[in-house]
């Protein structure tokens, strides 16, 4: 018996560390693969796998024929290099850094640098929540460096002085400096809450009534041991009612 | 026995013919498959467009390719111009001048080299060339200059390994021959191995610029992606197999498509540079043989 | 005078020992010819005089070779100056795959001719010495690897010259050639012994006698006897030297 | 030979022997530096329970053992695969093909398919394989896409090579009665074989080092592989995941210096068998 | 009667007309002896009659060969049957790069014989016959590469004997040998003709008088004279044969 999952690779680590703990005591093989949130939408739209992932929510017309199950919401931090001295930005601020209005760290209270600006590929999960959450109506500048991973990302901004970007908060280090975002700053309980603006969810999709095995294994991540792996994961996991909800479906 | 012996003459035959145009049809396969993808965005945003169009916004519904083409040919060809010379001038070192105890260390080492998985020559070249690049010339460090860098380095094994092989089986008469008549270790080379082993060193230098252009993980980690034209080689760009596999794994829709029709254009381009070395094939081998065998 | 010596020389491929110790002098201006049967060891002989030998991996030599007095092997000696002065005609046609006349005009372009007219006539002049210019004059731009085993030959030999080398060891020169062209290059060698130092490999007895005037007989890597080419077929020294040139060898 | 004319030969020599020498010391350099970062970073991580173990925790933490196997398996594929019809083809090219038009159309298609970007047999595999042939997320689906991969370069090199191979050799033995086929499996093949392995050393090399080729098509599967119907996760994958997604940058240079040095020894005990064999054959 | 005929046979390289017009019939177990100036087209010739010549690009024949009275170039002819029955020992040398043993050996073994102590015993013999054995015997083992000049000649000549053709082409078996082994396979050759068809090119009178019965004499690409070899020799019907063989030629 074989479980495949296909998506985003940000929700890859996450599925995996579910598939590792259930197939421990279960007899079933659980293949998690990544491939990008679009590969995930496209695959459980064509029916070759059993489970997708995504990392934004799906547009209303993908949304008509897939189910959407939600594990968690995860923040995206707004990183800058450590020797940077500025600790604080407002969304317009970020909105005219990225967009190429703000060039200069002196103008948001920094050193004399030039502002470098880092973002993901177009279409990432990562970027799309960051575009709607924050760029609204303008985008982000044509010449801004385009880095395919979280970590080209954080390796870009380690080496660079003036540059900024954004990550997802599960895969943050000490190599780079996080900033409060209105004067909040990024932690479960602030995404919890929503207090800290910059989330995203990561989801499951399924296609239809899955066989079940993948229900079985659905039922598992929505229980508390799963739900414990996600918070372990830096996830913040659906509120109860919610949570209830998947358990009901998934009966 | 004689029949027996003369159909399997025959079946060998056929079949060495099948495993020879096993990689037409396998690039026809892919062609179709290609071309089917990339089919709905041209139709709808138009080929020329699609090749002229400055400008790659995706969720703007723009789907310009032609700094990309620039992109990709600029890296392609600045990288080959440091790794052709470099890399000739190793094999030959290799192959006539070093002692025999040297290649044979050499050889497999450099052959490990092309072993090594282009995400890490990726992060090499974003942990240790592009903080380089940016202090010793300015700008970002994401640039032409910086990815051709580090696709040099990655063609280097197979130009090497390939033209030294060629150049070793260059009969030894020839060698003894032009020596015998007092000429220098690079006289020899230059006039009569060289010229000699020159279909093969093409061979290997065609070689190194398919994994030149085609190469991606690498390429994207260091060359900045900025879809525009670059203005000098130590400005980013951004080359067609960056734009495919950057965007390939959100890609819906005709998004996805115009991303088919991106593998089209490259196709196309590599077409091109194949003629042209094929040309240069032509001339140089009917050069080397001083007339007709 | 002595033009080449040789003293003491052993010549070992790997294990195997080639030449046992070969002493010998080969005067100046003359024609020195070289028998004795197959395998004995005087393509290796001839070779260790311009090097070539160098090129095969486990070759190893001890002993003495001097040119004018100075030792050939000494590290301070270029190697292309010496195969420069000391031209071979090796014992299988080895044309370049090039055209007939590169093939001549090589030499002459390596050692810094650039004088179109020159290269012409001295190409010309070279074939016709090497008794090849009638067969090729209207065919020079084609590949010398399309020509018939003698013709081959010949073309190494007229390569030779051009470059007009002082000394010139020649490996069986004659042995793909029938007896007019034959005739032709044992003229030339009678032509250019007057200002050039000539070794020559021969199975053939007659040939010896005609063109040379010294003529050392080798058997097993070694010399067994040396002497003027006159006294060495009518009155040789040692019984094993008698046997091989009556053919009561073996 | 515009160079003797500037320059005097022997200074010409003097220079291109430093040249020559500054080239293979350049290129040595090249690769002291990058092998060496990779096994300075990646040594760390090394120990037995990481080559042996199992991943835990997507390879925050553990071993990289199933990798290893998945790595082994699809290049043994690709190669099993690749190596007799690109030799095949090499063979037909040199030997058989007469038609001017078909020899030209197949070299073309050849070194179009080295120039194709990995993503894209990536996407083909999941495609053709994956999809359209049923094969599912697996180590065959992976090892398939790694064969395409490596095929061309083992096509070109044995070509250049066989062909480089004296006719003097081919008419001794047709001139002894021997069929076309005899002559090539026991006289071409033999004498080219040093240059093919060359080939072959560097289409697999190709394929074990290639992440965005199998990345759609061979599945990522932690489990170690058994059956060439599973999933598996070749090294560079892993490698990839590890790295890009910011899961521990030590062990994914762990990672690479295990494949290193695994590519390492690959080669050195080809090169080694090669050199003994061309050694026996051709007497030197 | 007649083993090999050849019918107004005309060869082309390309655009040059390299045979024109051979007519001429070889003997059953005799010996023929083809003689002629360097290029004129003897081992075309031989080439020709193993189709040889098929590998070479640009080949182009008319006219007829017959083996047996078959036509050798009709296309339901075998190629590696006709060539297992009309063995040749080539102009340059061509050792396979293998062992000395396995280069005998080859020709048994591709025709099928696997039984190892047959393969060994006439790998002896042949090397025997070819007056190799004793200068190899030792070293079976190493590559055929290392020798001498001349003893890859005979092993060359060995390695075609070892197969028991019916009909021998040899090009200059002798060429690169002493006179010692030149007159062993002189004795060879005599033995062999009892019971095979033989054809060899030879550019020494001497050795064309002592082994063949029928000589042709070629030049510039046709057949001026056949005849018995005491005839041709002795009282040659055409002026320009007499001047070849008396040497006062060209
Ligand atoms: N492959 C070829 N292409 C073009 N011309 C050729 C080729 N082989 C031979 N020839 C020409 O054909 C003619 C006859 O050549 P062939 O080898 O038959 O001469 P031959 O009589 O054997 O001479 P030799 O005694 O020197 O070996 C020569 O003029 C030669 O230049
Ligand atoms: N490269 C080599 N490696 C090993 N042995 C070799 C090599 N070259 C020659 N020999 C051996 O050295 C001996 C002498 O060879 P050489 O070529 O000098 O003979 P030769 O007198 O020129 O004979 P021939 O008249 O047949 O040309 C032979 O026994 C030969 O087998
Ligand atoms: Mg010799
Ligand atoms: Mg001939
Ligand atoms: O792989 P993504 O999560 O960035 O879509």
């Amino acid at each position: 018996e074989r479980i495949n999952i296909v998506g985003s690779t940000s929700v890859q680590p996450l599925g995996e560390k579910l598939a590792e703990t259930y197939t421990e005591n279960n007899n079933v093989l659980i293949n998690v693969q990544g491939g990008g949130s679009g590969m995930g939408i496209r695959s459980s739209h064509q029916n070759i796998t059993d489970i997708g992932m995504s990392s934004k929510e799906l547009n209303n017309e993908e949304k008509k024929e897939l189910e959407e199950l939600i594990l968690g919401q995860e923040g995206i931090v707004i990183s800058v290099n450590n020797e940077n001295n500025v600790n604080d930005l407002n969304i317009g601020q970020i909105k005219n850094i990225f967009s190429g209005k703000i060039r200069n760290w002196k103008e948001v209270g920094g050193k004399d640098l030039n502002i470098e600006v880092i973002t993901r590929e177009e279409g990432s999960g990562t970027r799309s929540a960051f575009e709607d959450l924050v760029m609204e109506d303008s985008k982000i500048k044509a010449d801004a460096i385009v880095q395919s991973s979280t970590e080209s990302v954080k390796q870009s901004i380690v080496s660079n002085p003036g540059a900024i970007g954004f990550v997802s908060y599960a895969h943050m280090s000490d190599d780079v400096k996080s900033l409060l975002v209105d004067g909040v700053d990024v932690s479960e309980e602030t995404i919890a809450d929503k207090s800290y603006k910059l989330q995203r969810p990561f989801i499951f999709l399924i296609n239809g009534e899955p066989k079940d095995s993948v229900k079985e294994f659905l039922q598992w991540v929505y229980s508390p041991e799963g739900i414990k792996i996600i918070k372990e994961e830096k996830i913040v996991p659906p509120n109860s009612t919610q949570i209830l909800k998947y358990q009901e479906l998934l009966k | 026995m004689q029949k027996k012996k003369k159909l399997v003459e025959y079946l060998i035959e056929k079949g060495l013919f099948i495993t020879a145009i096993f990689s037409i049809v396998i690039i026809l396969i892919i062609f179709i498959f290609i071309i089917n993808e990339g089919i709905p965005a041209i139709s709808e945003y138009g080929f020329l467009n699609f090749i002229f169009g400055m400008t790659w916004a995706p969720s703007d519904s723009q789907f310009g390719v032609f700094p990309m083409i620039i992109g990709s040919i600029c890296v392609t060809l600045l990288s080959l111009l440091m790794a052709v010379p470099l890399s000739l001038l190793c094999a030959i070192f290799m192959a006539e001048v070093a002692p025999d105890s040297v290649r044979k260390v050499l050889k497999p080492v450099i052959e490990t080299l092309s072993g090594i998985p282009s995400v890490v020559y990726g992060f090499f070249g974003l942990i240790v060339i592009v903080p380089l690049i940016r202090e010793q010339f300015g700008g970002t460090g994401f640039s032409m200059f910086t990815a051709s860098l580090i696709l040099t380095v990655m063609v280097l094994p197979t130009i090497i390994s390939v033209s030294q092989d060629a150049i070793r089986s260059v009969p030894s008469e020839y060698r003894e021959a032009s020596l015998g008549l007092g000429a220098t270790n690079w006289q020899t080379i230059k006039n009569i191995i060289f010229p000699a082993a020159l279909p093969g060193i093409i061979t290997a230098i065609i070689l190194g610029m398919g994994r030149a252009i085609g190469e991606t993980l690498a390429v994207i980690m260091v060359a900045g992606n900025v879809p525009l034209i670059p203005g000098s080689i130590f400005d980013p760009l951004r080359t067609l197999t960056s734009n495919i596999a950057l965007e390939m794994g959100y890609a819906t829709g005709i998004h996805y498509s115009a991303l088919f029709t991106t593998a089209i254009v490259l196709f196309i381009i590599i077409i091109v540079l194949l003629l042209v070395a094929h040309y240069f094939q032509k001339k140089y081998s009917m050069d080397a043989y001083g007339g007709h065998a | 005078m002595n033009r080449i010596e040789s003293k003491n020389l052993q010549v070992y491929f790997g294990d195997n020992h080639i030449l046992k110790g070969i002493t010998t002098e080969i005067p100046k201006n003359t024609v020195t010819a070289l028998i004795g049967p197959s395998g004995c060891g005087k393509s290796t002989f001839l070779r260790t005089l311009n090097r070539m030998n160098d090129l095969i991996p486990n070759f190893k030599k001890e002993g003495e070779v001097l040119l004018d007095g100075d030792d050939i092997y000494s590290p301070r000696l270029d190697v292309a100056d010496l195969r420069k002065k000391v031209g071979m005609v090796f014992q299988k046609p080895n044309p370049f795959p090039k055209s007939i006349f590169e093939n001549v005009a090589y030499g002459l372009k390596i050692h810094g001719h650039d004088d179109k007219e020159f290269i012409a006539q001295k190409v010309e002049e070279s074939l016709k010495s090497a008794a090849l210019w009638n067969e090729v004059e209207d065919k020079l731009d084609n590949s010398a690897l399309g020509l018939s085993g003698g013709q081959q030959q010949r073309l190494c030999i007229a390569r030779t010259i051009a470059t007009n080398p002082e000394v010139i060891l020649m490996d069986e020169p004659c042995s793909a050639l029938d007896p007019i062209s034959t005739t032709k290059i044992e003229d030339l060698i009678q032509k250019l012994k007057k200002e050039y130092t000539i070794i020559i490999v021969t199975h053939n007895m007659q040939q010896a006698t005609r063109v040379s005037k010294y003529t050392s007989f080798f058997l097993h890597g070694e010399i067994v006897e040396s002497n003027f080419t006159d006294k060495i077929f009518v009155e040789p020294k040692e019984q094993k030297t008698e046997d091989y040139i009556t053919g009561r060898f073996g | 030979m515009g160079f003797s004319k500037i320059i005097p030969p022997k200074i010409a020599q003097k220079i291109m022997n430093g040249v020559f020498i500054a080239s293979g010391i350049v290129t040595l350099l090249i690769l002291v530096l990058i092998l060496g970062y990779i096994l300075v970073k990646g040594l760390p991580a090394f120990n037995l329970e990481f080559i042996f173990g199992n991943p835990i925790d997507s390879g925050k933490e553990g071993g990289i053992f199933p990798m290893i196997v998945s790595s082994l398996y699809v290049t043994l594929i690709a190669g099993l695969i690749a190596t007799p019809f690109g030799v095949g083809a090499g063979v037909y090219m040199v030997e058989y093909a007469n038609n001017n038009r078909i020899v030209r159309l197949i070299r073309f298609g050849a070194e179009t398919l080295a120039s194709i970007p990995s993503i894209v047999f990536g996407l083909f595999g999941l495609a053709f394989f994956v999809v359209f042939l049923h094969l599912g997320w697996s180590i065959l689906s992976g090892g398939l896409v790694l064969a395409i991969m490596a095929l061309p370069t083992i096509f070109q090199v044995s070509e250049v090579t066989i062909s480089s191979i004296p006719n003097s050799y081919r008419e001794g033995s047709l001139g002894l009665g021997a069929t076309k086929w005899q002559t090539i499996y026991k006289v071409v093949l033999p004498a080219a074989i040093p240059g093919i392995v060359t080939g072959v050393i560097l289409g697999m090399t190709r394929a074990i080092s290639e992440a965005a080729a199998v990345m759609f098509s061979v599945g990522a599967s932690i489990q170690t592989p058994i059956s060439i119907f599973d999933p598996g996760r070749p090294l560079p994958l892993h490698l990839y995941m590890l790295a890009t997604e910011g899961i521990s940058l030590e062990k994914a240079f762990g990672t690479a210096a295990v494949l290193v040095i695994l590519v390492l020894i690959i080669t050195i005990v080809t090169n080694l068998v090669v050199d003994r064999y061309q050694r026996k054959i051709m007497g030197k």
